[in-house]
């Protein structure tokens, strides 16, 4: 059943949410809106119910096996957002002073060397709101460490083709250059195309490894080598961090900067969208610029380190210290780990991934990389299938959704054709990957043999597939109530 | 095994499937190098009942003092349904709603977070949210410099009176694209107007105005609105959705409305939580939407007709356009706004307003009760929402001081953002705030004032 | 989709929650288990995402319109349940001294007053934990009070036919004889009927006004003045209050004890079953019988009421003080209220009932007491459309559910045929009212051209209708591990 | 208006519909004298944030003394996911499932409870709770005077050692049927299987045992079981469900095992909570299940064969049977028990036998920190599961007040309820308890005691 707008629930002189009684406001009659916005006139059950409603249209971690590569959904534990949700932590105002935050700062400051310790970094910084976030601030870092040295040259950044769009479109926007390089059939990144490129303006390379692939790249000793002969800088996109947490440390890979996605390795919760934590980390000499505010320990107390004691940071990328309510939670989630934990989750995540992808290659399923092991995620390629049925990858996420599976990341990367990037994460059990494993053997009899009703898929859902061309040309982007257009 | 699901027996059959005999054949590709022995330095696995128990001590350890600081932050009521709603699984553990069909639930919510986003705010369409507030401001600029086709600035004109939070993360995330913000000046609080006539609007991208202001006025947002758009000059109005509900909204800022609108979006039912997670908002004129940073969801049909909703134009985004996108953002602050959609639906515009004025009541009555002492005076006269700055004939911090030790936050001190005031602090009394709140604070500020209170 | 068991998700050798390392018990090997019981070896995902799934298979009130009368499905307030479950509230034990709970007991004081001054009653005890309970208590407290006088023949209950299957059944377990005397017509109780059976062995009368037929009885003075001279007293079964909150006092009416449930007037939420509360409030003379534990309060200070004060007392009926947690919530609830709130809740749900009922009359359907005002509830009868079309009340029920509407109550009373009793309750807006008219209009339209497709229904629902007679022949109650039986 | 969503315009148009002209018209058939004006001496309304503000300064007012408590009550770990998804509104806000189609999660989640409670007890079939342990023990008392086929009686022989609060509520509730309580001596804090020689078990239609009993030692099931049977008289077996996961369940006591089993379910998942919502369990033998009261799920299948669940066996019940039903409960605790069902899914056998073994290490670590100081001995040496009676040389009661005055719970003070056993404490000390809260109280003890610590 389709859910009302809640805006339909409209009812002339409805009160909302009771505050108790009004007072008049002390401002100049100018000042003051003469029309009333578009806000629900909905009561408080009506409004209950519309967003439980909602909500049950949903997939989601919590009620199906959610193989989305690179987005790393796995459990999210709910004790962890129980204790984000402590009143005293949410009560807290962002400029409180620090005598009445030490808690909290002692907690940051834990997440902060924890996130370094698995890294392999010299420090961290947890200002970044999200993956690009903290993509952004690596990047802002490695110039302005150039700059520092007068080494002004350098706005090149070098990103594979199989890079997720943040790298490119984060380069972009600290006003460098893109120079993209290809990657080989074996999935390893070209290296001499990468010597061809590296010189003068080279700012630096940005990579994630295991590449969104789905594979470790081997070379990667050398081509830190490389880069750093070049004087350039590696930048680390850790939103594949799951696949090597405990195995090996990006600082020793020779990485100088990285961002790492809470969201992701660390399992806070995507909550549909957002939102996340990009916290970065940086080898040695990028340490001055690393963004404020973070915090520092000076005797046994807490404070904020600021511009004050780094002059030479990028500065502030959010108003106050990012993303404090999913710090907490990834807090909460690495304390439960505990070491033993935290080298477990590489383990099981890898397991997971190359046994599905070896399910799938008997299964008859063409694997992207046979030789290579899987990361955390593996690719799929359906281009044999798409070309004898004309049943798309799109067709299997599609039909995937009707076996009550969400669908692995579709089309991404770029270089492979009809492609499923499929990553299980190391919650979930044998049996879901073993039931997934017979959903797509299902469908793709199916496309054999009654190729439409794949094509007609998803027929178990909220709605039948959406008309996203119309969406585009003719943007319906907010309401209007009837006559007021 | 704390959220890995799997027994001894489930891994060896697995591992004979793969052919291997142990989980590190796995790893075989990492050069043996830079294989480690393990997460050194990290401590040992706590039971759900020990880090709860160590969590509710730190929380407990920082207690819950009286707050009477804003500042960018607002401690307003949550009704109780909007974070019980807002954590059900199925928006808090889902991902982006790339399946659209499968997506509905975020989908619809985040279509009606847009309605009520336009709509608060008097402008065309909104995206699906940003970081915070601060971030949105600098991606407004951004898209400022892009949308304005009338002429080629890279200088965006900022009123000093603007926070000072949003202009430092501006400047850091237009530095590299060599976007310069320059700054109008304070008069009486409020932006320095008669600044403008040594100015020429045409050589702006964009003029960006917050109201009320970041020192609590009402700002003049009719004249530099007019002032900007009669040089081709764009508009990007600030505010606090919370104020919206009784203040003309930017998109009716002087003759032609503001172009662009942005905020910190926390005050529509965000705990305050340090500092985050919240979410910032844009919005903009119709006609500009190409060049809006960050997701947008659409209302299409499906192929029996049904209406259905997915992310669309997204030929501006990342995933797609890559080096070219409108912006690097992917992830947003998705559940945040959940919840503020949640929160504008119980309260709606009668609720909002409700809660609004009796912030500009309470605070009203703070400023009161505190200039009455002697030392304490009001800074400028301008009207004020739910902030205003004092003056006190001594050093702010050390008032601060002896209200923390009693369990009081007693605003923001001005004196490193704007030396110019002197000793000013900024205060702000929420809907929250009860007459026996307000007594407690001047009882304290009385004693260190010495009045005979 | 279907959800598997809980159990079906066992996996040999699977440990449940971390709870850390074991110790060995100090106990007799004699005395410890040699087998495992059969629990679920799931993981917390696994169990997370079961038991969202299933709670996604339940009709409720904050997902759909569920005006199944007698059970005043009103909106929960949300704020109810977060207050209730404050930490200090959930971990307060039982038996702590009041100097721990002056807090808690304050509340349950004020409660006990607000229920007393609703009702009328002399005073109130919060600790029978539903509904029959209370019923029992009153019961019992009747029984208590005429052996108190030594008037020990006194062993006689009368109930009407309408009445709910509580009332005899509570009077069997008191150990007293029901006598059932039937309604007229015009649905007020024969009151010439009443007169034969009340004599020297008429304990009391249970009634609830309104009564199940959702008629207030009118001659309700003239019943209390017989009963009361026949040496019998009057038990009010308040499980209708919502219908007279504010108007008028079952004290008044010359009622001697009354149970109220909380978890319909008051609004604290149904879980599915439970649990409930049965407060029960009692007339001056029944006041030394009152269950124990209660709170009085002494100088400002909060303490328990016991069998030391109270030696008449019938006793305990729960093993500390009823269901806390449920007072809290509606304890919460009143509060936010308030009078003037209180006074709207009968206002409401009286206009929303007859609202209701005139619409379906004007819609051609038989209401069972036409010439009569529904409080807040009222009776269809299908009996001519069942006869027309074979089509039953039970059709018409499954059919709703496949419009997203919960079905009303059916065949109770019993002395209506084919009947649904409806009880759309004061939070329902007119809109949910005027849909569940057009759904009613729409399944008879329905059971007039296609009457097999409402024998059919539902369709949308995780499981089609039922096999209850093999339910009943062949009982399966608990899960078998496979080859365990 | 709170949680009325009428507008002035709705209440019009339905008066209107209705033909009257204001709501009072109504209410026309209540007698006129009967009608009040409204409900004085009831206060005002309060907003959701002032309510909340008054409950969490009560709740703060009682604090969160440490619990060494236990007499029925038991102060476990709650992990957050098992309220967290009970309180999820589908489950929370319906009603007793007798729609079965629409109301599968709750069907389905009590079949599995009754599962988990049969096979944690050792017997057959289990119903879908009752209102809480005292209660499930009376309801057992008077099912077993029904079941009970080989004699007529209406005595049940129940041990001394049994909660006392089970035997007042048993008291209480069997009265009206003239059913009697007989009571069984205790000796060095277990049943007096002695006193059985002077009684005949074919006089009793049952025999009552608690295990481990209320005075935390582990009793004399199997002589107890087996006498009880050797007379035609059933036996009922009460028990903690936590201290199943290690102990015998009833079903295997003596030779044949117990025919009903009851107890308290608060142990699985469920707060303290001021004494409830709890929820008693009630399982049996499959051949008398007919003489079960409350409700019972079973499984079928649909009208396509599919699996499905309902609430079956409903001739028993009160809204079917009326004045001869088994009972009269009609509303149970449905909520409570699906909390239980997600607790112990989430715990395994594995997890609450960890629990109930560390509620046994710090029992025992406990008694030994305080049977050290001189003044306190172990007032039995029988062995205990997770509580143990300790005597004083002076009254519990002050100790008790001192130990609260130092937010302690000390214990449960025995000598209203057991003057025999003299200044007799009884102690818990659950998984929840710390070394260095163990040690808090040994440390206050020590100096009420005055050993030299
Ligand atoms: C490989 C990769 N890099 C970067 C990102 C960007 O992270 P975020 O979405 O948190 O900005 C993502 C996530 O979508 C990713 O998968
Ligand atoms: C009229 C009536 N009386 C008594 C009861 C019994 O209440 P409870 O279910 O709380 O025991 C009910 C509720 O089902 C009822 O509707």
């Amino acid at each position: 059943m389709t859910e009302a707008l809640i805006f339909e629930y409209r009812s002339e002189g409805r009160k909302g949410f009771v505050a108790g009684p009004d007072a008049v406001p002390k401002l100049p009659a100018e000042a003051l809106r003469a029309d009333e916005p578009t806000l629900p006139t909905a009561s408080e059950l009506e409004v209950v119910r519309h967003f439980t409603r909602l909500s049950q249209q949903n997939f989601s971690i919590d009620t199906q096996f959610y193989p989305l590569g690179s987005c790393t959904m796995k459990y999210n534990p709910r004790v962890c957002n129980q204790l984000a949700m402590l009143p005293q932590f949410l009560g807290r105002h962002p400029l409180g002073p620090v005598e009445h935050g030490q808690g909290y700062l002692q907690t940051m400051f834990e997440l902060q060397e924890m996130l370094r310790i698995a890294t392999g970094m010299a420090a961290v910084s947890l200002t970044p709101m999200a993956g690009a976030q903290g993509e952004f601030a690596g990047v802002a870092m490695i110039k302005a460490y150039h700059e520092s040295r007068g080494d002004d040259a350098r706005n090149q950044i070098i990103v594979p083709d199989a890079a997720h769009g943040t790298n490119p479109a984060t380069a972009t926007m600290c006003g460098c250059e893109v120079v993209e390089i290809s990657t080989r059939p074996d999935g390893d990144l070209d290296i001499n195309r990468l010597r061809e490129v590296l010189g003068p303006n080279t700012a630096g390379i940005m990579l994630t490894n295991p590449s969104t692939l789905g594979l470790f790249e081997r070379q990667i000793e050398e081509i830190a080598a490389i880069v750093h002969a070049a004087g350039g800088l590696l930048y680390y996109d850790g939103a594949n961090l799951n696949a090597i947490l405990g195995k090996t440390l990006p600082g020793d890979m020779g990485f100088d900067v990285i961002h790492m996605n809470l969201h992701k390795t660390f399992s806070t919760p995507h909550g549909g969208g957002g939102p996340g934590s990009g916290a970065v980390g940086v080898a040695e000499r990028l340490k001055p610029f690393l963004p404020v505010p973070f915090v520092q320990r000076l005797d046994g107390r807490y404070t904020w380190a600021t511009e004050e004691h780094y002059p030479q940071s990028i500065g502030r990328l959010s108003a106050f210290m990012g993303n404090s309510g999913v710090l907490l939670r990834a807090y909460v989630y690495m304390r439960m780990l505990g070491r033993a934990g935290m080298e477990r989750v590489a383990d099981f995540a890898v397991l997971n991934a190359n046994y599905l992808m070896v399910c799938l290659r008997e299964a008859g399923f063409d694997v992207a990389f046979p030789e290579r092991r899987a990361s955390h995620e593996f690719i799929i390629s359906l281009k044999s299938i798409a070309r004898e049925t004309d049943v798309t990858a799109m067709d299997f996420a599609k039909a995937l959704l009707d076996y009550g599976f969400h669908a692995p990341t579709t089309y991404f990367p770029l270089l492979v054709p009809e492609c499923l990037l499929i990553e299980p994460t190391e919650s979930e059990s044998r049996h879901a990957l073993d039931a997934f494993v017979a959903a797509l053997v299902d469908i793709r009899d199916t496309a054999y043999s009654n190729p439409d009703k794949v094509k007609e898929a998803p027929v178990t859902m909220p709605v039948r597939r959406l008309d996203d061309v119309r969406a585009a040309k003719q943007p319906d982007l907010v309401w209007q109530a009837p006559g007021a257009g | 095994m704390p959220f890995v699901p799997h027994t001894e027996s489930d891994i060896s059959a697995m591992l004979a499937r793969l052919g291997v005999a142990d989980i590190a054949d796995l790893f075989d590709e990492i050069p043996a190098g830079l294989r480690i022995k393990g997460l050194e330095g990290i401590g040992p696995a706590l039971s759900e009942a020990d880090i709860s128990r160590l969590m509710q001590t730190r929380a407990r350890q920082d207690g819950e003092p009286l707050c009477f600081t804003g500042a960018g932050a607002y401690d307003h009521y949550v009704p109780a349904a909007v974070w019980d709603i807002a954590t059900r699984g199925e928006f808090y553990s889902a991902y982006t709603p790339y399946q659209a069909e499968a997506s509905q639930g975020t989908l619809q919510v985040i279509y009606e977070f847009q309605t009520m986003l336009a709509s608060l705010t008097g402008l065309d369409v909104s995206n699906a949210s940003l970081y915070d507030g601060a971030t949105a401001f600098a991606e407004a600029c951004l898209m400022a410099v892009r949308a304005n086709r009338r002429n080629r600035s890279r200088k965006i004109l900022v009123s000093r009176t603007l926070s000072p939070a949003c202009r430092e993360v501006a400047r850091v995330m237009l530095k590299g694209q060599q976007i310069e913000l320059v700054e109008l000046a304070i008069r009486d609080g409020v932006s320095d107007s008669d600044a403008l006539n040594n100015l020429s609007a045409a050589d702006f991208a964009a003029v960006a105005i917050q109201n009320p202001n970041f020192l609590g006025s009402l700002d003049a947002v009719d004249v530099l609105t007019d002032w900007a758009h009669s040089g081709g000059a764009l508009v990007i109005g600030v505010a606090n959705p919370m104020a919206l509900a009784l203040l003309k909204p930017p998109g009716q800022w002087g003759a032609a409305g503001a172009d662009i609108a942005c905020g910190e979006g926390q005050p529509m039912g965000i705990p305050m939580s340090s500092g985050g997670p919240y979410f910032g908002y844009l919005v903009c004129r119709q006609d500009i939407v190409r060049q809006m940073p960050g997701r947008i969801v659409g209302r299409t049909v499906d192929l029996e007709g049904k209406p259905g909703f997915t992310l669309t134009l997204q030929a501006r985004e990342q995933h797609i356009r890559r080096s070219r996108a409108t912006s690097n953002i992917c992830t947003n602050q998705g559940l945040v706004a959940t919840a503020a959609t949640i929160y504008m639906s119980l309260m709606g515009a009668s609720g909002l307003r409700s809660v609004a004025t009796k912030c500009n009541a309470n605070t009203n009555a703070l400023v009161d009760a505190l200039t009455a002492l002697p030392g304490v005076t009001r800074a400028f006269a301008a009207p004020f929402f739910h902030e205003a700055v004092l003056t006190f004939d001594r050093p702010v911090a050390g008032v601060l001081d002896t209200l923390s030790s009693n369990g009081i936050l007693g605003g923001y001190d001005l004196s490193a953002d704007y030396p110019e005031l002197g000793n000013a602090l900024l205060v702000c009394a929420t809907e929250m705030r009860s007459a026996t709140d307000i007594s407690a604070y001047a009882g304290i500020a009385s004693e260190i004032f010495g009045a005979a209170a």
